[in-house]
């Protein structure tokens, strides 16, 4: 990431120096319903923290809030110490948070490698201008994205499918792209909404590896996940929500073993 | 640029295809084939239209240059619906602003302005082709693809009430008439036409081909129009295969992923609704001093559908098929004409017409209507979709180590740059 | 002070945008797409009536001063209007694999192909019926309300339509079907229902009130190869405005947008940029646009969008 | 020629060009709950779609009750007694439960109100809510409308397509309970699952598919027990 993006106050809030992601009181409704309420935590640095909750605790809804999807209603959310409450979803990004989505999102028409390149954040020839002014800075870039692209197609083992086309590959295999692909984007926090619903177990080691291996090299993850041995393997610590609000966190095993969770989700088979 | 040949694993009938070097023609789809055979029909004829003196060489060149403009028309609205997917149902409009901004400034008859140089008509027209574009982009760009259609459709409309109405502005339904043509004032060209000798040339006995002043200046017009679409045809291919053309066909397939990954996703749209517009704009300044008046006629939403037809029929997406729909929609749109008139119009711009004997006015829309719907049944994605890979083309060569084991669908060995 | 009438009269032609709305949102959520020929399903209607009334004529007595012969023609105006549009779904719509904006680009061409034929058949001047035309109700001028019985008969008709609309949605099995397969088309298919009849009847009924919109329509003004298409903007704002898709939407939003039109007459004694050509060179200082009538169908646009930019969704939002 | 109530032989299938299932053949027996499990992609739900006649088999037979129904529509399927509850979407959120139930019951001729009132008394939880938008309801109350939209008819086999997907674990252990339930009113259940341990649990039988075709077969606690499988598929 380049310095300039970051100069924000991070030096005036020494304690959020530990804290990439502070939410605070968030509130969302929507008519009658309310989605999320008064909820409150902190994501730290160098963490894979776990978002669980029965279904309609509005994990979703957190994730549209933090990311700048929805506006909220009420509370506020810090990236990096900076407040992004009602920001575009850009703006966040530009704070170093990136999230990706629960159903694959495929790109029509182009292979699995340009669909790479689009991940890459203020790249100059995404300037209509530059294009024309300094087409050797774009062409640069170009080459230098590419190349990381291909860098980390072949971390994650997915080179072989650089030149499909996009929309001809499965599901999980585009799970593991669109976690490729965030990474191309840098980022310091990176929310995962359901990295592996619907993917086969083989795969689902795989993209367990491969978080926690971009974990040690520094990326902060906040995931939602439905499946509990595959969340209470990787994160630390794990947050449950339950019905709009933060109902506990701390580590797996205690959060495993807390009866208010036992009764609100994970009942007697686990 | 057949890249296949330097690499060692490919099949072997994929090399003896590479040795062969089937040349241009085999490298070609079946589509594009079938556009270059047409093409080339289309031009014979043409020439023996001419040659025969069944096409007046003036009247001629203005079929060229409203080729031209719709090729433009469609170049705009590729880089709006064919780039990232915006409905835009008011190109009408945009060349509507376009050809009064022109007319207004530079036509002796104009109410406001008048008498300036085409160039400050130019400008003006752009100017006010951007702030249109951005007026209309505010509301409507955050809307669903089919509100942005029905609300556009609807603003250009208001657009053309207000130049219908607004007659202290611009003549009403009188239109704007005395326009210059567009090099007037400029050194040497505004006075080529008349300076040129007449020429006869005789190709056939009996019937010669009579190049005078109107001859002259219609070429000049077609230099214009030729200049306007190389200019755009070059922008538009250079940002289409760029990071900013990526971020468009990604909004285009999913904005929400575009906005994911930090792209300020509104400011792109708009920026693709202004570029088109301007484009659609410079057709219109192009018409003004082509047909030398306007009227609000012009501004007519068939207008909007003609190069909608245009796009589709190309393969949105795709700028050559862009430019290949223009130029065909004007056959179109000229052929009709043609088929009812036996005799060749004949005149100084703006061209007069006698009166046809069947009014090709629902003619014409029958035939458009017609082709919409059997293009939207029978090739959808258009003559010529855009099929290739788009990365900029000087980092392609040099960061890829690996040849494409398989390609996109229907793209060539090796084409990932003309 | 004519305001009384202008609600009459913005009473009779919301009558004639509700028409065209409902079977334009019905269409939207059954079918899928934003139909750009349902003005010219419109101009069909109003053609095939002007046809029947030629041939049947006067035909016997009068109600509300209509001759008998105009409800027949009525009758045969709605029947066209279906007749044309399940022929345009059978040969045109469904055999298409495209996807609503796809569909929606088709049916400009289907729109073109109609007002085609209209306008070589009959010629692109305007028309009536040969109905003689009535005074207004005695009864009523002295308030300053020039309708005439005619009038009344669009709005009761038009009510009566709408009534039945209504009925059918709510309190019958068809409409509860109509219903659950424009909330959800694949589950409706799944439990049984024979989605395609379902669809079918959207498009009986959608061009079923369009034709009878366009009979009223070439009854209130006159009749053209246009008048269909230059009504569609009109009732797409009326839609918009209401929340695409939603039906009880579609009718207030028509009744809005029939009444801004109708009372824009008001606004007449408006100038907007008033002299802003005092602050340009080379423009006249007078110059300033003054709404007048000719401004109606511009209102209703403007005000559609200032209503997305506020409620994207419509006034009401929800689906039927 | 069997008393199988429902079986698949030899059946390709897929969406477009695509092919997903090659040469497959299974079966289910009255009153049996048969699980699918297997890989992502393997070609689970489109079993069901190829049976429920949402797509057409490209060769082979679906057979039900001794009748050839491969490629008949969903619409007349239903008429013939199998009922299909899919993965999402499976409830017309606008409608009422009341409303949403009758339209499980558009194909029945008699006896709707009924069989109506027998899934009220069985499924309280509906009953309470019966004049409210379904959409108001929760993810697992949800599945249980769809469940009993479907047995409105009162079908020989249901095809459910992954009843847990997207359930907290103590709810989609709920929904498991009613699927057992359901069973027991003689209805013979083909499910796919992706928690194929749980699936498998209440099970019969199970077949696990790979790349289009049944890779193994058995009952579910044999297929539990086998370690190959285990390892393979069950991601043990």
């Amino acid at each position: 990431m380049s310095e300039s993006e970051f100069e924000f106050d991070d030096d005036t809030e020494t304690s959020a120096d530990n804290v990439v992601l502070r939410v605070d009181d968030l509130q969302k409704r929507f008519g009658g319903l309310v989605a999320t309420d008064h909820a409150t935590f902190e994501v730290e640095r160098g963490t894979i923290t776990g978002l669980i909750g029965p279904n309609g605790a509005g994990k979703s809804t957190i994730f549209n809030l933090i990311s700048g999807f929805y506006d909220p209603d009420g509370g506020s959310v810090e990236v990096n110490g900076v407040d992004v409450t009602g920001a575009e979803p850009y703006q966040v990004a530009d704070h170093g948070l990136i999230r990706t989505f629960q159903t694959p999102r495929k790109l029509e028409g182009m292979t699995v490698r340009e669909a790479m390149l689009v991940g890459p954040r203020n790249q100059p020839g995404e300037s209509f201008i530059k294009l024309f002014t300094s087409p050797g800075e774009v062409g640069e870039h170009e080459s230098k994205s590419l190349a990381d692209a291909q860098r980390i197609l072949e971390e994650f083992e997915l080179d072989h499918l650089a030149t499909q086309p996009a929309t001809d590959i499965s599901g999980g295999q585009m799970k593991l792209v669109e976690l490729a692909r965030a990474m191309l984007a840098e980022p310091e926090v990176l929310l995962l909404d359901e990295p592996v619903a619907g993917v086969n177990p083989t795969l689902r080691k795989d993209l367990a590896e491969q978080i926690r291996r971009l974990n040690e090299q520094g990326t902060t993850f906040l995931l939602i996940e439905h499946d509990m041995e595959f969340v209470m393997d990787l994160a630390d610590p794990v947050i449950v929500l339950d019905q709009g609000s933060v109902l506990m966190e701390g580590p797996p095993q205690r959060v495993q073993s807390d009866p208010r969770v036992i009764e609100a989700y994970l009942g007697g088979g686990t | 640029m057949a890249d296949a040949s330097t690499d060692g694993d490919v099949p072997p009938e994929a090399d003896a295809d590479a040795e062969d070097d089937p040349g241009y023609w085999a490298s070609l789809t079946v589509a594009e084939k079938g556009v270059v055979a047409f093409i080339g029909l289309f031009a014979a004829l043409l020439v023996a239209l001419l040659v025969t003196g069944g096409l007046g060489p003036a009247y001629f060149l203005y079929i060229v240059g409203l080729a031209g403009m719709y090729a433009l028309l469609s170049f705009g609205l590729n880089a709006q619906w064919g780039f990232t997917g915006l409905i835009n149902f008011s190109v009408a409009a945009f060349f509507g602003i376009g050809a009064y901004g022109a007319a207004l400034m530079s036509g002796s008859t104009s109410p406001i302005a008048g008498g300036f140089n085409p160039m400050y008509g130019l400008v003006v027209a752009l100017v006010a082709a951007a702030v249109l574009a951005v007026i209309i982009g505010i509301p409507t760009l955050r809307l669903r693809a089919d509100y942005l259609a029905i609300a556009s459709l609807g603003l250009a409309e208001v657009v053309r009430l207000v130049i219908l109405n607004q007659r202290e502005w611009t003549n009403g339904s009188a239109g704007v008439r005395g326009i210059p043509s567009f090099f007037e004032g400029w050194p040497v060209l505004s006075t080529f036409p008349e300076a040129m000798p007449g020429l006869e040339i005789v190709v056939i006995p009996g019937s010669p081909i009579l190049l005078e002043t109107s001859f002259w200046s219609a070429l000049l017009n077609v230099a214009l129009v030729l200049a306007f679409v190389g200019v755009s045809y070059f922008v538009l291919k250079r940002a289409h295969r760029s990071p900013w053309g990526r971020v468009l066909r990604t909004i285009r397939s999913d904005e929400d992923l575009a906005r994911a990954l930090g792209k300020n996703t509104y400011s792109f749209k708009m920026q693709s609704f202004v570029l088109g517009s301007l484009i659609m704009a410079l057709a219109g300044v192009f018409y003004a001093h082509l047909n030398l008046f306007v009227s609000p006629g012009d501004l007519d939403p068939i207008t909007t559908f003609y190069v909608w037809v245009a796009v589709i029929l190309g393969g949105s997406g795709s700028n050559r098929g862009a430019l290949f729909g223009g130029v065909l929609v004007v056959t179109i749109r000229e052929g009709t004409r043609f088929l009812n008139e036996l005799q060749v119009p004949v005149g100084i711009s703006p061209v007069r017409f006698v009166e046809l004997p069947i009014d090709p006015a629902p003619m014409r829309l029958l035939l458009i209507g017609v082709v919409i719907i059997l293009v939207m049944r029978f090739r959808p994605q258009g003559v010529l979709p855009p099929q290739r890979e788009l990365i900029w083309p000087s980092s392609v060569d040099e960061s890829t180590p690996k040849t494409p084991k398989s390609g996109v669908r229907e793209s060539k060995a090796g084409d990932t740059d003309e | 002070m004519p305001l009384l009438e202008y609600l009459a009269n913005g009473l009779v032609f919301s009558s004639i945008i509700v028409l065209g709305s409902i079977g334009l949102s019905l269409i939207y959520s059954i079918a899928g797409f934003a139909n750009f020929a349902h003005g010219d399903t419109m101009t069909v209607g109003a053609y095939a009536a002007l046809v029947t009334f030629g041939t049947v004529g006067g035909l016997g007595g009068a109600v509300l001063g209509l001759p008998y012969g105009f409800f027949v023609a009525l009758l045969v105006g709605l029947s066209a209007a279906v007749v044309v549009a399940l022929v345009t779904e059978r040969f045109v719509y469904k055999p298409l694999d495209v996807g609503s904006i796809g569909l929606l680009i088709t049916s400009i061409g289907v729109a073109f192909v109609y007002r085609a034929v209209v306008q070589i058949r009959f010629g692109a001047d305007f028309t009536r019926y040969g109905i003689q035309a009535v005074r207004p109700i005695e009864a009523l001028v002295p308030y300053g309300i020039r309708v005439t019985v005619h009038d009344v008969a669009i709005v009761i008709s038009a009510f009566v339509l709408v009534a039945g609309l209504h009925v059918l949605l709510q309190h019958t099995d068809l409409g509860r079907k109509m219903r659950a397969m424009a909330d959800n088309p694949d589950l409706a298919r799944v439990s049984g229902i024979r989605t395609n009849r379902i669809k079918l009847l959207a498009w009986v009924i959608g061009a079923g009130l369009a034709g009878a919109g366009g009979v009223f329509l070439g009854l209130f003004n006159q009749l053209a190869p246009r008048m269909g298409f230059n009504l569609l903007l009109l009732i797409f704002a009326a839609v918009i405005l209401g929340g695409i898709g939603s039906v009880y939407g579609a009718m207030l939003g028509g009744f809005l947008i029939g009444m801004i039109n109708q009372l824009t007459p008001i606004l007449s004694d408006i100038r907007l940029l008033t002299d802003f050509g005092a602050y340009l060179p080379y423009v006249p200082d007078s110059v300033g646009i003054t709404i007048g009538i000719e401004y109606a169908n511009a209102i209703a646009f403007v005000i559609m969008v200032a209503v997305l930019l506020v409620r994207p969704n419509g006034i009401a939002g929800e689906a039927v | 020629m069997s008393d199988h109530v429902l079986s698949l032989s030899s059946v390709d299938s897929g969406y477009g060009e695509v092919q997903v299932l090659d040469d497959l053949t299974m079966h289910l027996d009255a009153g049996e709950i048969v699980c699918l499990v297997g890989p992502n992609g393997a070609g689970k739900s489109t079993v069901l779609k190829t049976a429920f006649g949402l797509l057409t088999p490209w060769e082979g037979t679906v057979d039900f009750h001794g009748r050839d129904i491969g490629g008949m529509a969903p619409e007349d399927i239903v008429r013939e007694g199998i009922g299909y509850v899919p993965q999402t979407d499976n409830v017309f959120g606008s409608l009422t439960i009341d409303e949403n139930l009758r339209m499980g019951g558009v194909a029945r001729s008699e006896g709707l109100g009924e069989v109506i009132t027998e899934l009220y008394d069985r499924f309280p939880i509906l009953d309470e809510k019966r004049s409210a938008k379904a959409r108001t309801l929760s993810g697992g109350q949800r599945q249980v409308l769809a469940f009993a939209r479907a047995l409105v008819m009162e079908p020989d086999v249901l095809l459910i397509d992954e009843p847990s997907a997207g359930l907290a674990p103590n709810t989609a252990d709920e929904v498991f309970e009613d699927v057992v339930a359901v069973n027991e009113l003689d209805t013979a259940i083909l499910m796919v699952e992706q928690n194929a341990t749980k699936g498998l649990n209440i099970s019969d039988r199970g077949y696990v598919l790979d790349q289009g075709t049944v890779a193994y077969e058995g009952t579910a606690d044999g297929l539990l027990d086998n370690e190959e499988v285990s390892k393979l598929y069950l991601g043990g």
